[in-house]
């Protein structure tokens, strides 16, 4: 808590030339700061530890599998800088796979407009759950955990469980191409981070997302849109979400139905490592999506390690542990010493 | 005595390969209905995740309902032993499929042998590499007994081959996703690997997209389990070799007519094996 | 000609009438005083006045058309809430300029810079201590006060402007400074409603002074003519006398040490020692930005100090451990009421019962009959004004929200009190009532500190005055002996200020 | 209330009779009238429309089924009141579980002083959970996250997976035995409910917990021991974990490892329907309980009346929606009349 670290004001009342010392304090006062040194040290360590880890290969499934879980990040981040969290952004991602797989197989639709289709559905759900908590006003949390099994359910009944197959193959190079020698996935997910990035930090829209974070009340008392807006934040959530379901459909080349099982608790994690707090009004796209590639390089890392399956979920949720605390502690001792 | 006779399947969870099984069980209760003049129903419950707390609940609420049999696949004989004793205190009878019935319990198991389906595939990917050279195996779940029995008699199978070696292995947690994500490390690792095999319906297909997606086809030798058709389009595609497949439309049917039998009082086999097929390209192009 | 028009306002809430056929008209270029004691309805007025609480029935005209119907009337109304209402994490200019569309900044995307510079504008005029870029939450509550006055100030185009006790958590310079605002805003026609608890304040501003009682209107008065005295009447229905002194008897001073400090060092003050004696009532002045409730709260173990000890009765106090502290006998009441005092979600009944859990437990369960009893005791003598003590204190007036944690805070007898700023938004009769109180216990031998930036606070009740100039001790002055212009040269950091101790 | 005399506290002063609309509404303003109206029309349609619902023996199964997640409600309902979350209740569950029959089984203790050990290292990670996060002041979201991880992780490499057999049959009882015509799970769970509530209503602690859940730095403030009994609430949300496991092993007879991991959203969702807040300081263990009661009958009917498998999931989730939005609604027409 900030009220926890009363740094004297007086800098703004007569600024001076700062010294290397109290730039250094800016920077490790940065809420990026824990995460990027933790991340740089994961790093370093993974590549002193395998050799497997730094070649071009590895570095590219880290970037392919990442970019899914990062996407969903991405949304999740901003509900959470919002104040609010969405426990069925993975069955949502799970539903509009599947879905995009009906669109282009069973009902033979073009692949291009089975994609605007299938993305407009993952928005549609996230709006459904954005019309249902603010009109309602329902606790996020429960609305969306009882939402997860209904999109959950839709998913199983559209499906029985059976992934489709035969997904026409021109988009494939969605999931699975490559461009300036990237991960097609991965590009799409440096694309959205920007433009995200942008409008959280550089459009009144974004500035709003942090005000309803940091105080709901004051800015419903300013007049801000509060109620749209947080409509719009669930509706991204879905949007991205969908847009990782699709993209892993067209990576796999099937629509599976467990598509986004696990993309629902590894972006909070990420989002938190990253600097996001689960209060809102903190963080930002960016660290939360630095916090994906954490998660995403210790999951690589165990298996290249070779630890034994029965100690890798020790393993990642000891380094996750391992992670918060750092930054905790980082932020704790530059704190004291600013 | 013409009255309507109904019974329940509980499969271990909300799954394809269930859903088959239901096929042939649906298959023997209409036959069984238009052959005696009697409707026979076999009602279909499954819980929503492989857990025995949760089955045991849905096995539980059946009895409550009073069915004139149940059909069970278990996920743990010993773990549902207490459940299936209430079935047993309010009388009505068990037949299970695919598992183990508890012991001391005279009840008929219709299915096919887990250790066998694993060693199947394992001698046939030892076979495929000739018999030697590194593999992997990816565990599926590893606290669901059946995928340990699978992965149990795959690890002996290579343990007899002693140009063999097992280098890695991986957990799926039955999530496609995961499984690939594990099997493109664990090919990155040991790139020298030969081929693999998996314990679950999940795993063989994640691993197929990791050979896929690493540029290995043909390099490095895959063979799954179960018929489900994304494993079925990956051999199709060669990417996979082969699968073991159990029969579960079999199963299911062999279930209803046993169970049937046993609600009429008659005597039932101890066992109903209904065997396991080798999926190849060539068969499936049959 | 007249800008606002209300007649008729009524407004009920569960249990109680917070407004009963209130008439109020405000015209350009008046200062209109809204004056009555704690939960009188001023706060429910002013909401009702820029559109925040519905009326159950009445009439509300701006610019001659019915502003109930047509709710866009309201941005001619700029309002500052009474309790602070910003956004910790966003920076003072995105503060001030919320909405970005209203202001101008951000049409499509956030003209960051022409934000920082105008922003700048607005900080020099209020005298803010703070850069355009700094994050609210590193900034002092005095200046995030001048802040939302600020942020009301840049509304466009406002007829009206509303401020609720906004000198609550401001010292006399900034209070003057604002006064200055206030009058080139009555010079440019703006209608003013202005509520305070402070009389000096009442009488330097206002044009005409409406006064509530119990969610009724008692009249509209013009200023002129009116006195303190009928003023205080007015509000309360009895008179109280104004020139009450409230040091303790010099009789219980006994000379003997209760609390001493030596060279506390932490973040915002340094090398701080002090003594309190029995039967002193000790006042901290300083400016804002001094650092006297930081060093109350390293004092108390709520904030981490780098060096130096506290001594309470001859033990010392264990650093970090607000709750050793309690133990102790040492009870701090917070000038920030919204984020130390209350809880907002329980009853009035249990934000006080919690501190004296002690007292109303029989064999360690919480007795309810005892704990009504001791409740109702509290509410009574400190005059809590609600409908029901199981109310939850989120919904009291701002002024009865005090006087409870106050009421709290003594029912412990603790040994040690450190006031920091409590009479803020307390009305005048209740205020007397604490200082009597204060009067009392430091008799009764309990040590007392008090900070306050209301130098006649300090003058009225303490024995001897610390200065505190920009995190270190300045000067220590008996009240006896000292005039008020050493104390104020001293407080502003004057070189010459001779130290008499 | 008459207007004509607003005299303050005069509901002290002068009591009068209220009359039966005021105590209507009274009882509206409740925080409990939603979830006993949702739960009172749920027991009624369920009578209604299904025979099989309202027999000794399918109460029976209610209510023991309920006992264990209504145990973990009980713990995390505690922590959510306080304005934590612990989302490795489960995980905690089921190595407790397994630790339980590892000691009966592999080790040869005493079935009652395993039993003893089982809750104390239920207790244990609990209490680390605690330490951790108010030690290194750690969001207990992902803390508990990474920590659910390490859990289920120890429980695998206890297990490699497999269940233990043979649990003495003395425990039994525990599990699976009936007392006073109940379930015996039922019964502890109720001992456990009348203790927890007891506490939180009529000790200083239970107040302690509620004003820490509602203004953190206030109680702090207020010479209140908040890291202390922060760190006492995750422990009892480890305990009644445990015991819900070990309560679990006795009943099946063997300890699975997979005990445990339906028992985080679940809960959760549990106890908001039952009027807890997420953000704290608000609800009781008793409306938490409430809430997991409506849960265990939905999950019951939905076997009975024979939902398919695929629709169970849509119908819970819809049926979870309908019930807070119902309460959401109903609290606030009450509000709107009083
Ligand atoms: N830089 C800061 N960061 C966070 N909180 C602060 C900061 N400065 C002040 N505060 C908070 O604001 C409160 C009051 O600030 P203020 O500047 O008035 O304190 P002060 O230095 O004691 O001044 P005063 O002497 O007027 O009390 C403090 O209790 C502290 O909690
Ligand atoms: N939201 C609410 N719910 C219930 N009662 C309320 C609410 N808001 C105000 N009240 C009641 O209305 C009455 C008037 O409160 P109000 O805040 O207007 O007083 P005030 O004159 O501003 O007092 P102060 O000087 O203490 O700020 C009080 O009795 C208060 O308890
Ligand atoms: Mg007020
Ligand atoms: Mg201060």
């Amino acid at each position: 808590m900030s009220h926890e670290t009363p740094a004297p004001h007086d800098g703004a009342a007569r600024p001076h030339q700062p010294d290397i010392m109290t730039r250094f304090k800016a920077v490790a006062s940065n809420p990026l700061f824990g995460v990027v040194i933790a991340l740089a040290v994961i790093f370093i360590l993974s590549c002193t530890l395998s050799s497997n880890f730094l070649t071009a290969f590895n570095m590219k499934i880290i970037a392919r599998s990442l970019a899914f879980v990062g996407l969903v990040t991405i949304g999740q981040a901003i509900l959470m800088i919002l104040g609010e969290l969405d426990l069925s952004v993975g069955a949502i991602g799970g539903l509009a796979g599947v879905a995009g797989g009906i669109f282009m197989v069973q009902a033979g639709l073009d692949p291009w407009l089975s994609l605007v289709l299938c993305l407009a559905l993952g928005t549609g759900c996230g709006l459904l759950n954005g019309l249902l908590i603010t009109k309602l006003k329902l606790h996020s949390l429960v609305l969306t955990i009882g939402m997860a099994g209904v999109y959950g359910g839709a998913n199983l009944v559209l499906t029985k469980g059976v992934a489709i197959t035969g997904i026409p193959s021109n988009i494939s190079f969605l999931g699975r191409g490559m461009l300036f020698g990237l991960p097609v996935p991965f590009v799409i997910l440096l694309l959205c981070l920007v433009i995200v990035s942008f409008v959280m930090i550089r459009t009144p829209l974004g500035r709003y997302v942090y005000a309803i974070g940091s105080n709901n009340a004051a800015a419903r008392m300013l007049g801000i849109r509060v109620d749209a807006i947080r409509i719009c934040a669930f509706s991204a959530a879905g949007f991205f979400s969908a847009l990782a379901g699709i993209l892993m459909v067209a990576r796999l080349g099937t629509a599976q139905p467990s598509i986004g099982d696990t993309w629902v608790l590894a972006p909070i994690a990420a989002a938190v490592i990253g600097g996001v707090a689960t209060t809102g009004g903190l963080g930002s796209p960016f660290g939360a999506v630095l916090g994906a590639v954490i998660i995403g390089i210790i999951e690589n890392v165990i298996v290249l390690f070779g630890i034994s399956p029965y100690w890798q979920s020790i393993v990642s949720g000891g380094i996750v542990v391992a992670a918060i605390s750092f930054d905790s502690l980082a932020r704790r001792y530059f704190n004291r010493e600013a | 005595d013409n009255a309507p006779m109904r019974f329940v399947m509980i499969p271990k969870a909300v799954h394809p390969w269930f859903d088959k099984a239901n096929n042939g069980a649906q298959a023997a209760a209409a036959l069984l209905s238009k052959s005696t003049g009697r409707t026979i129903t076999v009602e279909y419950r499954a819980p929503q995740t492989a857990d025995v707390s949760t089955q045991n609940d849905i096995i539980e609420r059946a009895i409550a309902t009073h069915p004139d049999g149940l059909i069970l696949d278990l996920l743990d004989e010993k773990g549902n032993r207490s459940t299936m004793q209430e079935a047993v205190d309010e009388k009505i009878p068990m037949t299970v499929f695919d598992s183990l019935p508890p012991e001391g319990m005279d009840i008929t198991a219709v299915g096919a042998d887990f250790c066998e389906q694993g060693t199947l595939a394992a001698e046939r990917l030892a076979r495929l590499i000739n018999h030697k050279g590194e593999v992997a195996v990816m565990m599926g779940v590893p606290t669901a007994p059946n995928h340990a029995l699978r992965a149990r008699c795959e690890l002996k199978v290579f343990a007899k081959y002693p140009d063999i070696k097992v280098v890695a292995t991986g957990i799926d947690n039955d999530s496609i996703e995961t499984a690939q994500k594990q099997a493109s490390a664990i090919m990155q690792a040991h790139p020298n690997l030969e081929g693999w095999v998996a314990c679950d319906a999940a795993g063989p297909v994640g691993i197929g997209q990791a050979i896929r997606e690493s540029d290995k086809i043909g390099k490095v030798q895959e063979v799954g389990l179960d018929n489900l058709n994304d494993m079925l389009q990956l051999i199709k595609d060669g990417v996979v070799d082969s699968s073991a497949s159990s029969r579960p439309e079999m199963q299911g049917y062999w279930a209803v007519i046993a169970a049937w039998q046993k609600a009429l009082g008659q005597q039932t086999p101890k066992n109903i094996d209904t065997g396991i097929d080798i999926i190849t390209k060539s068969t499936l192009s049959k | 000609m007249v800008l606002l028009k209300a007649s008729g306002i009524r407004k009920t809430y569960p249990g109680v009438v917070a407004l009963d056929h209130i008439d109020l008209t405000l015209e350009p270029g008046k200062v209109h005083i809204l004056a009555g004691e704690n939960g009188a309805g001023k706060s429910t007025l002013i909401k009702t006045l820029s559109g925040l609480v519905k009326p159950d029935t009445g009439t509300l005209v701006i610019d001659d058309a019915d502003a109930l119907r047509d709710q866009k009337l309201f941005v001619r109304v700029s309002y500052v809430p009474q309790e602070l209402n910003l956004f910790p994490y966003l920076t003072v200019a995105e503060n001030m300029f919320m909405p970005f569309a209203r202001s101008g900044f951000g049409r499509f995307t956030v003209s960051e810079k022409a934000m920082e510079v105008e922003a700048a504008k607005f900080i020099a005029r209020f005298g803010i201590h703070a850069r355009p870029d700094q994050k609210v939450a590193e900034i002092s509550v005095p200046d995030q006060q001048l802040l939302q006055i600020a942020r009301a100030a840049t509304q466009e185009n406002f007829g009206v402007m509303i401020l609720d006790e906004p000198t609550s958590s401001l010292t006399a310079k900034e209070t003057e400074r604002l006064f200055r605002i206030v009058n080139d805003l009555r010079e440019q026609g703006v209608a003013i409603v202005f509520v305070s608890h402070k009389m000096e304040e009442i009488f330097a501003l206002g044009d005409t002074v409406t006064v509530l009682r119990n969610g009724r209107s008692v009249g509209t008065f013009p200023m002129d003519g009116m006195t303190e005295g009928e003023l205080i009447r007015l509000m309360s229905g009895s008179t109280v006398k104004l020139d009450e002194q409230f040091q303790p008897a010099s009789s219980a001073r006994t000379g003997e040490t209760i609390l001493s400090v030596e060279n506390l060092t932490g973040p915002g003050f340094e090398d701080i020692s002090f003594d309190l004696k029995r039967g002193e009532i000790l006042g901290f002045a300083g400016l804002v930005g001094a650092g006297r409730s930081e060093i109350m709260q390293a004092m108390f173990g709520f904030r981490k100090i780098q060096s130096g000890r506290v001594i309470l009765d001859g033990k010392p106090i264990a650093p970090n451990r607000p709750d050793r502290a309690v133990q102790a006998g040492m009870v701090y009441l917070s000038e920030e009421r919204k984020h130390h005092g209350i809880f907002p979600m329980l009853s009035l009944r249990e934000n006080i019962s919690l501190a004296v859990t002690g007292n109303i437990t029989k064999a360690g369960l919480i007795s309810r009959y005892r704990e009504n009893a001791l409740v109702k005791e509290i509410i009574e003598q400190f005059d809590v004004r609600t409908s029901s003590s199981a109310k939850k204190i989120m919904f009291l007036s701002g002024g009865n929200q005090q006087k409870a944690i106050i009421g709290r805070a003594m029912a412990r007898r603790p040994r040690l009190l450190i006031f920091d700023e409590p009479t803020k938004g307390i009305d005048i009769g209740t205020k007397f009532q604490i200082y009597r109180i204060m009067q009392r216990l430091a008799e009764e031998g309990v040590g007392i500190i008090l900070v306050s930036s209301e130098m006649s606070e300090l003058q009225r009740c303490a024995t001897r005055i610390v200065t505190l100039y920009s995190g270190r001790i300045n000067g220590s002055f008996e009240h006896e002996t000292t005039e008020i212009s050493t104390l104020v040269a001293s407080i502003i950091g004057s070189p010459e200020t001779s130290h008499v101790a």
